[in-house]
């Protein structure tokens, strides 16, 4: 060591550990696995106290909680079958609009909009997804449905006469409080979600795939089917399934339109209810078993959350294996 | 603490024509949280504008959530008192013998319709019944004809609009038709019924309301205050004297004076006798305990109570409720006294 | 492995056209006049191509010879890849990016009015730098191109057939169903030439086709070109100059040079017949960059 | 040529002219380029009509007075104001913002920085993304039956606990997200020179992710302080401002809107209106500082 | 640009370790005794790496010798970065990476037990291939080091030091407060340099610190490297073989060889004096790289 002048002490000792340091990435790292841990015991708690809740409806009913449609609590019975269907039939009518709205948004945003309008188009988006739900919710009870029920009606005295899906389009609820009025509103709340996710999926297809197809005398549509979307398939999955998530979810907003109704019906004119809403509105005038099967409602919809989000994963999984190949 | 209360009272309640009442009101202080029955808050939060100027050191607030939650809120001890309108059964919430029953004010339950070129409608009790039940399902039926001599009622679809939540509205109408259409109406009384299929429900009384408003062929029941407040129609009821009477306070008070009154203060003055009663009257009351263990808690629920049953009585038909009649006031003034 | 020396066998009935001719208007860069070369097939006059108000590569003139291979070659950020992608108007997709000077295709303007850019890339393939199948089947990935531009016939057929001329066939003949990406690196680049093949054009550009490959990829893959060169016209870009050398007919060195205002241009050096360009450069610059004196 | 058998047929006279492309593929593309730009008029129309109906209902609502003056106790009464609940969704939501922050944060390190493709971490991360999934009104239940029933008392904590607990799953992702931005060479470099992990991740990872981190979680806080379930449920109601969290009921914006829109009475109606500009204009700043935190300072690409 | 001469003037008084020595054990491989040389600093015996149950480089056995310049070269791929990493065990941060064999460092075990990797980062510092200044201000980037290991001494004083030392002083002196990355690429590299060095170490690694420069850039570093060679002891991987030509005193060649169970395996073919590996080789693998007939 002639020239090492600046190497300070000999290298021998200098290079077994000194001090506190290795307990100090320790403890840090004990603190952030605790707060890691805490999500899994958060969702723990979650599950446990709400069915815990719930359990003595779930004892009562059984599978008929979730099969039974009948829902007279003064008679002890709760089957929540008409809001599940409620809530299957106004995700089922956001994703409708809202899955081809916010694909062509985000189509729009990442391959055809000229880069000046790409800005002022995502703030749109942003603003939309600013607004909260419940205020499209106030929207939608004072302004949107009152408006709505001579569209219904123009539509059932086009469509209603045709047989099967003529039953679809039935008579329209004098108060324009129905399940397509919850769909629409909910299709408004998730466009922005779907868009962003769908925006940021699409903008992760490698250049060099669309620089492909194109150069394969593809036109701008042909480029977007051959090369973005094939993709962008689990991508898209995630956003739609989020949200569905989302318009499952939505309480406040559907329970103002909606209109309370208990029933199974066709008729997407019709009013309805759907499991969040049911439980906002009921359950601080419940008490017993009617309570518990409020949350019993709760859980079943976190459930159901779930079990979607797990379907959804595998199919995604199992596209991308055949698409990707077992290399990749 | 309440420092200094006598000499706030002189100054604050100087305006006041009761000065004896207004010192005692001037020593309440803190904090006063009750909920419950949505059928009475627009007369409770008028006491409480007016309670204010006397008691100016006490804060009270009334949330108007609805009966149920009121009570299931007094069980949790989750407020001071309650305001509910049907009594408390098991599973409610509160603990029997926990609780006393103070009367308050009574009031009409109208039934509120929107159709359109209709402004005066008459329904007899069985009606009435086939209508909420939907056995009824347009305005020009027959029965509805019948009720209504010389009036052309439109083919528009009856919309039933009914309380979504659990309501002691919901449980005097329906004990109202069960009491009185007892042949017709099937679905039983309580805070929640079984509800068919194609009615819709709303959120308290002015979420009935609204929905009515919005709805070219909706009905439901409003309590009185909130049908004129928000510019109903409502119907005309046939009572058990075979008259149609329109909701009113004096239709209410003529039912008040036929009303029996048990031993615990309820009372049922639903489908009283008298050719002027207004048949559909709900009676509302307010759930204190039996003892608090903050006794400024208990002054405080005290004196507010108090006031409802004597200067407050005069401000219930400025908002369109009844008062009590002397005897049962008398009666519920009593009651207080109990409270340790 | 040897360098082949242009092929004689592919001079055409067409012309020759004295690439030296004062009217070519190339300038200040040597250009070589080889002794047997392919008719131009495009040819590039005094272009500059600007991304927005940047001027990437400024006055190139060279032609592409039919049925020879032209190599591109120079430092990273020369304008090797920008030259290349206007040939078949990929540029247009970079927004900003704007090209002048004159370039045509057999004659015709390829920046006419009138020239759909579809067109000119159905007629102009390209294979990229990375190999990009799609995330399809192998079968898929070939017969994509023939399907949007609705070309007739047996689609089997034809994929075995585009398979058979990028040299994969045989490797995956048992697989066609299997992922694109699902091949090694080689194979997927060889997949990306079947399918530029399979929609038959006239001319292939290849932007650094073996710069993610190992050697044996690469091996095959230069077999490969000499192979296709006997049937397409071919412009590649390397920054290998051992693989321009080994492939190419014609090389065109670029550098890039800072002008008065400090801005970097790209600028074609010297364009000449491979061979010579190696062994008996005109230009200074050229010469310091195959000895490896830069770069 | 060559070999002309093999050569494509049309090179001699290539038609590069637009008319070469088919009919059936040129009216595909145009209707398909049409429809997906169709597709943000579909959106932007609702968002039109919402921003003019809140515009021109809420802002002839809205002055001082409005977002000061204590809440009528009559839905009927005309005049007061929104105050107590304008107070209510800043404390509440910025308490839920101060609960789920550090955590969400340190347990994103813990997920990137450590525990990586490990079996917890990927449970933990599975969690979080079933979490984010639950409905708001789950936690408000959750919520309820814990601490609101434990405490025997409504109030703003308890809904700035269902808010943290909303936010907390997505604050965790996001800044994940954030921190897998970070270029490995960052904290290759420092550990390099010699520092300790923690040390790494606190002075170079943490900063070279704060812009992303802190709009992921400006975006949370903006999302938390338009729920509005979970508070309905747990803060009970009051009007009155009430600035202690812990003690007595509360209410917020969110609230005000939901019971107010389903009145009949005008006032009401118009308390709604006024309230959900406030909401929005609340919401959106947070969502605009995100913004302009996101571009400004994001980590530069290299 | 003149390749250098391994430096005479840096032979310290340590006793010369002659490599060719029978003990040595470096097999197969062809390692060329040079006339003169700084002591071995490092040393590596028979180290294999694996990643998981992936052995990417096989039995390495070569010296870094003081006040030298050591480079690695070598086809994609070989192992060169993995064995760099394992100079300074950057390569624990990889999970399931392992080193089998010896390093030894100042005699010391490099992997030993009680020997801990912090300490060892902070006397052989890591350069790497892109330029990664942390998105700080110029003079948090330097001072980074020196805070986090507690260095005592007037920071600033420490940090014109650095900077001075890394010939970058003179251009950031009046913008130490700028962020780092608002430098050009080859300030930023130097800036690494300066960071590096600012921590005093032994030895400086680097890894390609070169490949995202440009030429003038490159050069720059190059000489610097040279004027750190006084100082340190360097070793650096590099593709380019004209750099290592230019800069190294050593030269160490890897290759990829796949084995019998068709598994590639990094390989060192070739340790010796840098001059005599480029212009005398003694592996025919060697000669094949270095004359471009492959890679
Ligand atoms: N889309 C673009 N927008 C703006 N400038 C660009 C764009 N693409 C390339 N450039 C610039 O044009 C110049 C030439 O780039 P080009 O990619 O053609 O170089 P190259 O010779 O292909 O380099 P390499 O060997 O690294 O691929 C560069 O200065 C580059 O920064
Ligand atoms: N983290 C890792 N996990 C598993 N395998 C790795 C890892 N890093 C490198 N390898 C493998 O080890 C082998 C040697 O890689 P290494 O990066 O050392 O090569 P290299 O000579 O530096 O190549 P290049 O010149 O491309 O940088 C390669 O086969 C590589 O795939
Ligand atoms: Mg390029
Ligand atoms: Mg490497
Ligand atoms: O008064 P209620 O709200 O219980 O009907």
């Amino acid at each position: 060591m002639t020239t090492q002048t600046q190497t300070g002490p000999d290298p021998k000792t200098a290079l077994s550990s000194r001090g506190g340091g290795p307990r100090a990435d320790r403890s840090f790292q004990v603190l952030t696995l605790a707060a890691g841990l805490l999500v899994l015991a958060v969702l723990a708690l979650i599950l446990i106290t709400t069915t815990r809740e719930a359990w003595p409806a779930f004892s009562e009913m059984g599978l008929r909680f979730i099969t039974e449609n009948r829902w007279d609590p003064p008679s002890e019975i709760f089957g929540g079958l008409a809001f599940i269907y409620g809530t299957a039939i106004v995700s089922l009518i956001a994703l409708i609009f809202a899955v081809p709205v916010s694909i062509g948004i985000a189509l729009f945003l990442t391959e055809l909009a000229p880069r000046r309008l790409r800005g002022p188009a995502v703030t749109v988006i942003d603003l939309l997804a600013a607004v909260p739900s419940v205020v499209f919710g106030l929207w939608g009870v004072l302004v949107v449905a009152p408006k709505l029920v001579p569209v219904y009606r123009w539509f059932h005295d086009v469509f209603g006469g045709i047989p099967l899906i003529g039953r679809v389009f039935g008579d329209p609820v004098g108060s324009g409080r129905s399940f397509m009025t919850a769909g629409l509103i909910l299709a408004i709340m998730i466009i922005p979600i779907i868009t962003s996710i769908a925006r940021e999926v699409f903008d992760t297809v490698p250049r060099a795939d669309k620089d492909a197809a194109l150069a394969l005398g593809a036109t701008r549509w042909e480029m977007i089917t051959g090369a973005v979307f094939p993709h962008s398939f689990g991508g898209l999955v995630g956003a739609v399934i989020l949200g569905l998530g989302r318009a499952m979810g939505e309480t406040i907003a559907v329970a103002l339109v909606i209109g309370s109704s208990t029933q199974i019906t066709a008729n997407i004119f019709a009013s309805g209810n759907a499991m969040p809403s049911v439980i906002v509105s009921q359950i601080g005038e419940s008490n017993g078993t009617f309570t518990a099967a409020l949350v019993g409602l709760g859980v079943v919809l976190f459930i159901m959350t779930v079990l979607i989000n797990t379907a959804a994963q595998a199919i995604v999984r199992r596209a991308e294996i055949r698409m990707k190949g077992s290399a990749a | 603490g309440c420092g200094g209360g006598d000499d706030d009272s002189d100054t604050g309640t100087g305006g006041t024509d009761a000065s004896a009442g207004a010192s005692e009101y001037a020593n309440l202080s803190g904090d006063l949280k009750a909920s419950g029955a949505s059928f009475p808050d627009a007369y409770y939060q008028e006491v409480i504008t007016e309670f204010k100027g006397v008691a100016p050191n006490l804060t009270v607030n009334y949330n108007a959530v609805g009966s149920g939650q009121g009570k299931k809120d007094f069980g949790a001890n989750l407020n001071d008192f309650a305001g509910s309108d049907s009594t408390v059964k098991d599973g409610d919430g509160p603990t029997a013998g926990s609780f006393l029953y103070v009367p308050t004010v009574a009031a009409p339950i109208t039934v509120s319709f929107n159709i359109s070129g209709v402004d005066k409608l008459q329904l007899s009790p069985d009606t009435l019944a086939k209508i909420f039940q939907t056995d009824i399902k347009t305005w020009n039926d027959a029965a509805i004809a019948a009720d209504n001599p010389g009036v052309t009622l439109p083919a528009t679809n009856i919309t039933v609009v009914h309380r979504a939540e659990g309501s002691g509205t919901t449980n005097n109408f329906t004990k109202y038709l069960v009491a009185a259409a007892p042949d017709t109406w099937k679905l039983k009384s309580g805070d929640v019924v079984d509800w068919p299929a194609s009615t819709q429900g709303a959120e308290k009384n002015s979420g009935v309301a609204q929905l009515i408003k919005q709805t070219d062929g909706g009905i439901g029941y409003v309590d009185f205050s909130d049908a004129r407040a928000s510019g109903l129609k409502f119907a005309a009821i046939k009572n058990k004297d075979g008259q149609f009477v329109e909701a009113s306070i004096e239709g209410t008070t003529a039912a008040l004076q036929g009303a029996e009154i048990a031993e615990d203060l309820t009372f049922n003055p639903l489908n009283a006798a008298g050719a002027t009663t207004y048949p559909i009257t709900a009676p509302t009351y307010i759930l204190v305990r039996t003892t608090y263990t903050d006794a400024a808690k208990k002054d405080a629920v005290k004196g507010f109570v108090r006031y409802i049953l004597t200067e407050g009585q005069t401000l219930a038909p400025e908002v369109d409720f009844a008062p009590l009649p002397d005897e049962l006031k008398t009666k519920a003034l009593a009651q207080l006294d109990k409270i340790q | 492995m040897t360098r082949p020396n242009p092929k004689v066998d592919t001079v055409t009935d067409r012309p020759s056209v004295s690439i030296n001719a004062p009217t070519s208007g190339w300038g200040a860069v040597s250009v070589d006049s080889p002794q047997a070369a392919g008719a131009p097939v495009m040819d590039l006059r005094d272009v500059s191509v600007f991304y927005g108000n940047y001027e990437a590569v400024r006055g190139t003139s060279m032609p592409i010879r039919q049925n020879q291979i032209t190599a591109m070659i120079g430092p990273s950020g020369c304008g090797k890849s920008t030259i290349l992608r206007s040939l078949n108007r990929m540029n247009d997709l970079v927004p900003g990016a704007r090209v002048a000077g004159k370039i045509t295709y057999h004659g015709q303007d390829l920046y006419a009015k009138d020239v759909d850019p579809i067109q000119v890339r159905r007629r102009i393939g390209m294979v990229f730098q990375k190999p990009n199948p799609f995330p399809k089947s192998i079968f898929d990935n070939v017969a994509y191109g023939l399907k949007i531009n609705g070309i007739k016939g047996n689609l089997h057929d034809q994929v075995e057939e585009a398979l058979t001329g990028a040299a994969l066939w045989d490797e995956v003949k048992d697989k066609l169903k299997t992922s694109g990406l699902a091949l090694s690196g080689g194979q997927q680049q060889r997949l990306c030439i079947a399918r530029t093949i399979a929609v038959r054009p006239d001319v292939i550009l290849m932007d650094e086709p073996c710069s993610a490959l190992d050697p044996i990829a690469t091996g095959k893959i230069e077999d490969l070109m000499h192979e296709l060169a006997k049937t397409y016209t071919i412009v590649i870009v390397t920054h290998n100059m051992q693989q321009a050398a080994r492939v190419s007919h014609y090389t065109s060195f670029f550098t890039a040079e800072v002008d008065e205002k400090q801005v970097r241009h790209g600028r074609l050096v010297e364009f000449s017949e491979t061979g010579k360009l190696f062994t008996n450069p005109t230009d200074k610059r050229t010469e310091d960059y195959i000895t490896g004196r830069f770069g | 040529m060559a070999d002309p058998v093999t050569r494509p047929p049309a090179s001699d006279a290539p038609n590069l002219t637009r008319g070469a492309l088919s009919l059936r593929r040129r009216i595909a593309n145009r209707l398909a380029l049409v429809l997906i730009t169709l597709a943000l008029v579909v959106a932007v129309v609702p968002l039109g009509l919402v921003v003019w109906s809140v515009l021109s209902r809420g802002g002839s609502v809205i002055s001082w007075e409005f977002l000061t003056a204590d809440i009528p106790n009559s839905f009927r009464r005309a005049g007061g104001g929104v105050g107590p609940a304008v107070i209510g969704t800043l404390i509440i939501t910025g308490m839920a913002a101060l609960m789920a922050i550090p955590l969400g944060v340190l347990g994103a390190i813990y997920l990137n920085e450590y525990g990586k493709q490990k079996p917890l971490a990927r449970m933990i991360r599975m969690m979080a993304d079933i979490m984010t999934g639950v409905p708001s009104i789950v936690m408000g239940l959750f919520i309820y039956s814990t601490w609101v029933l434990l405490f025997e008392s409504r109030s703003g904590f308890a809904g700035a606990l269902a808010l943290a607990c909303l936010m907390l799953p997505v604050i965790i992702r996001s800044t994940e997200e954030m921190l897998r931005l970070v270029p490995d060479e960052l904290r290759q470099a420092s550990l390099a020179l010699g520092a300790r992990k923690w040390r790494t991740t606190v002075t170079v990872v943490l900063p070279a992710a704060i812009s992303g981190i802190t709009s992921g979680v400006l975006l949370a806080i903006a999302r938390a302080a338009g729920e509005t379930a979970p508070i309905v449920f747990v803060v009970g109601i009051t009007s009155a401002t009430n600035w202690n969290l812990f003690e007595g009921e509360n209410t917020a914006l969110p609230a005000q809107i939901f019971r107010n829109a389903s009145q009949v009475f005008e006032p009401a109606q118009e308390r709604a209106w006024g309230s959900a500009l406030t909401l929005i204009v609340i919401v959106l700043v947070f969502t605009i500082v995100a913004r302009i935190i996101a571009n400004r300072f994001a980590i530069k690409e290299r």
